[in-house]
């Protein structure tokens, strides 16, 4: 059958029932919306993750006799490391500042000397920041020479990973439910227009028109509407970003796959639903 | 070309019709005639094969209610032309894409649509009113639209379900002329009526029903 | 009681009747013939008020066209019974229920309804089918389910279009019959028809229309 | 109108549409489980929020001189202060205690006395956990006598106030949104139905209903359409958080207030959608 002839029914199919139409298409575009909402939130919170994590250091005290050189020859060490990010060398005199900071009072108030030892704050790279790389990492620096402890916030990094599994979770069900919820959403709305249009179809296999034949058009119309669906949901979510990022939050994630996903994703859904729903009343002779 | 062999037909299993058994033959001009509720109607729908009989056997052309699948349905109903009882538009297009529907089903495409179509508008004296939707029209016009439908497609039967049902006695009179002109081309007719003036003037084979049953 | 004076109307911005002016009196019985798409049905939606004229003026009862307000013009149709050329039977309710729709919209209740529904029912001779729906019957059936309810309501005036398009020349007379019965009981009958057995043998006063215009 | 009449020509409504109903109703259901997920949310987080701020504390520094009881005595004057909640004492042993753990190495390991301070962890009750509250409080603390600094991250604390107003504000706009579509959605569905019976509410005029007639049917189908929407919703709810109480997060918190609102809301819903809808089919003559 010719394919133009096809996508003209479609098109026509819009200006036939033309309220129907504006009903799908809103819905289709809500329904993509939340989709994409959906999106945008989880490329945020992988962001903010990759953020906090990012945080986690690892304090190694050294011997308190060695000298500045010396602990300069140690952070050197550890830079060699596999996983080792950045280092903050923390000299005898910056550690007596950060007791001053912590306690309100000098260390040199009650003493002479300055008892506090040199450390070093190091910074773990991205890929390598789970409790079982650190650990390795803790245990190498521990055996250089000169280092006297390492220490680092064992729970907080045991906690920072459950959560985020528990996150992941949460979100990744939450996200499954909203994208079935769209899906049945969709589905139902598409299926109630070509509900209104049974007797239509009914009519065609009576005057000898194949299942494809009718079918066609019906998923043309499917089709466009899930296009002119997903155009409309990302219109609407490149407004709701920026308006978000204008008022609450400039720093808002966003990728244009996320435009692209929902366009394809209201294509698929606008074929899927209206061939299954055509073919229900394709199905009796 | 159309036989019956004792068919019985059930709707939703309600016995409408028993024992029909008859034969239409290349060509022929037939009446089906009987009272309302007979069952005129649901013999039509047997040879549209939109009904498949609970007994015996119904063959229209090559294909038989036993055998036949349901993807040869749709081919059969092509080289058929029918006119509803209620007509059957399509709602939600004009009447030349009502008329054009018929032929597009078949594969005929662009210049050849268009001068069929128009062509059979003109027989049926609705060419003027071809951009109408089917709520646009009169009774008499829909009932024309669906006559023209029926023909446009060069059967090799028209099945007629009161085709005259809404028409004056000039435009019925004009209708049982069309039919008689593509019967004389060739076209077997087969009319369900209940106009005893047409049964008169037109005088042809009558198969008479009453209450599911053959009236010999 | 039912009065036109030089009444227009167009739909949609054409004109389909032009300066029509006629009257019926109580418990007149009309006819109203004339070629398919002259306007019968047109003149009969002037009378329910299903279209208002451009021009001139259309009274039934107490109402008139010019000042009728949308909510009077549901009280003014259930004292009408309107029999449809298309019947416009409700798909989703079974015949009775069709049939007590119309009674039910003007406030009868319970046994009275059921009392009033059977009766009209037995008088079309759908007694034994008030339980099937509009699609599980035949055409004339259909037909018969939409006078059921045009008289159900005891109306001062039925309007008929077409009722015996669909029926067999037994079951016109029948539904002449019916109309008759209930004309010599004071209520006024107007009915469009192309049925010239109908007009000879039950013969009463005939309005014509033809292209829009009174053919005196 | 018999009210009887009414109720029974609504219900009957839901097997003439079969399909119809069905679709609607599946719809309702999930369009208000996507409002009951979103409330479960709020209020989770909301006790989430409520933990974070609990953690707040000031630290105070006594003089280095105070013994014991005179510690515990300025604890008691603290606690009679407005918005002041638990207080934990922590003497000078427990101090070198601390200084051991943070800094690896003990006091008496270069000293023979100790010279930390005493001092107080001080909560602070619930309501009062802004940063200008807090401020007060650390104000009247640093009165009294015998105390001689008061601590606390006056950083994080506004970081936190300004977070969560961040948070409320995007959670509140999510929400919104949410509820803005699952709105939109039932209304388009139950709009739908509707379209697809036009040629009903079209005979029924011509036969002599009026408005109110036609329209309380469709009323009572709305109402009940969207009332075994909610249900069906709250089913749906219920068996979502034990789920996720089995497998992911066993103090997810949810009220009996939340599965009352959604019906209320799927009753709201529906009526106010099926009643715009046939009164655009009514509105013509
Ligand atoms: N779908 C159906 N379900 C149940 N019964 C049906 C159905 N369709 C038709 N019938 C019944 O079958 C019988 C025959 O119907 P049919 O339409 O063939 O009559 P007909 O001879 O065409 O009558 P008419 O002249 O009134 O059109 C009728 O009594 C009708 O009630
Ligand atoms: N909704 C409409 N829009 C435009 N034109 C219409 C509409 N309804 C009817 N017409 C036109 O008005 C004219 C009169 O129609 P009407 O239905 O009154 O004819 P009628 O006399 O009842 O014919 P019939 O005997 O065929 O039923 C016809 O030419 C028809 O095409
Ligand atoms: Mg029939
Ligand atoms: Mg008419």
């Amino acid at each position: 059958m010719n394919f133009w002839f096809t996508l003209k029914e479609g098109l026509k199919g819009f200006s036939r029932a033309r309220l129907a139409t504006t009903i799908t298409i809103t819905s289709v575009a809500f329904a993509l919306l939340l989709i994409g909402l959906f999106m945008i939130f989880s490329l945020n919170m992988k962001h903010w993750i990759g953020g906090i994590r990012s945080k986690i250091e690892l304090e190694v005290f050294l011997k308190p006799y060695l000298d500045n050189n010396e602990g300069l020859n140690i952070k050197q060490k550890i830079k060699l490391l596999e996983g080792v990010g950045s280092i903050n060398y923390i000299s005898k005199d910056k550690a007596a500042e950060r007791f001053q900071k912590e306690f309100g009072k000098s260390v040199y108030d009650v003493l002479d000397s300055n008892p506090l030892p040199p450390s070093c704050t190091v910074r773990i790279k991205k890929g390598f920041q789970t409790s079982t790389i650190i650990k390795k990492i803790s245990a190498s620096i521990g055996k250089i020479k000169g280092v006297d402890e390492v220490v680092y916030k064992k729970e907080l990094l045991s906690v920072i990973d459950r959560y985020i599994k528990f996150i992941y979770l949460i979100a990744g069900g939450a996200g499954l439910i909203l994208v079935i919820i769209a899906i049945i959403l969709l589905y139902n709305t598409i299926r109630l227009t070509i509900f209104a249009r049974r007797d239509i179809i009914e009519i065609m296999k009576l005057v000898g028109a194949t299942e494809s034949f009718i079918r066609r058009p019906f998923l043309v119309e499917g089709f466009m509407q899930g296009f002119f669906g997903a155009l409309l949901a990302d219109g609407m979510l490149f407004l709701t970003i920026n308006i978000v990022r204008k008022l609450i939050y400039p720093y808002l994630a966003c990728k244009i796959e996320i435009y692209a996903a929902i366009v394809l994703f209201g294509l698929i859904i606008g074929l899927v639903s209206s061939s299954l729903s055509v073919s229900k009343y394709l199905q009796r002779i | 070309m159309i036989e019956f062999y004792n068919v019985s037909a059930d709707i939703d299993g309600r016995n409408i019709l028993r024992d029909i058994s008859f034969r239409i033959v290349q060509g022929e001009f037939a009446y089906i005639t009987g009272p309302s509720g007979a069952g005129k109607s649901t013999v039509l729908r047997l040879i549209y094969m939109d009904l498949i009989p609970n007994e015996g056997m119904v063959i229209i052309d090559k294909y038989s209610s036993a055998k036949i699948k349901n993807k040869e349905i749709p081919i059969l109903r092509r080289r058929l032309g029918v006119i509803f009882q209620d007509f059957k538009l399509l709602p939600d297009r004009n009447v030349y894409d009502n008329v054009a529907f018929a032929l597009r089903v078949t594969g005929v495409k662009g210049a050849a649509v268009k001068r069929k179509v128009l062509r059979v508008l003109a027989e049926v004296n609705l060419g003027h009113k071809r951009n109408r939707f089917p709520v646009e029209l009169s009774g008499g016009e829909q009932q024309r639209v669906a006559i023209a439908r029926a023909i446009v497609n060069n059967p090799f039967i028209v099945l007629a379900d009161e085709p005259s049902g809404n028409l004056d006695e000039q435009a019925s009179f004009e209708i049982l002329n069309i039919l008689e002109k593509i019967n004389r081309q060739g076209t077997a007719v087969l009319m369900a009526t209940h106009d005893n003036t047409i049964l008169k003037r037109y005088p042809h084979r009558v198969i008479k029903i009453k209450e599911g049953l053959l009236n010999k």
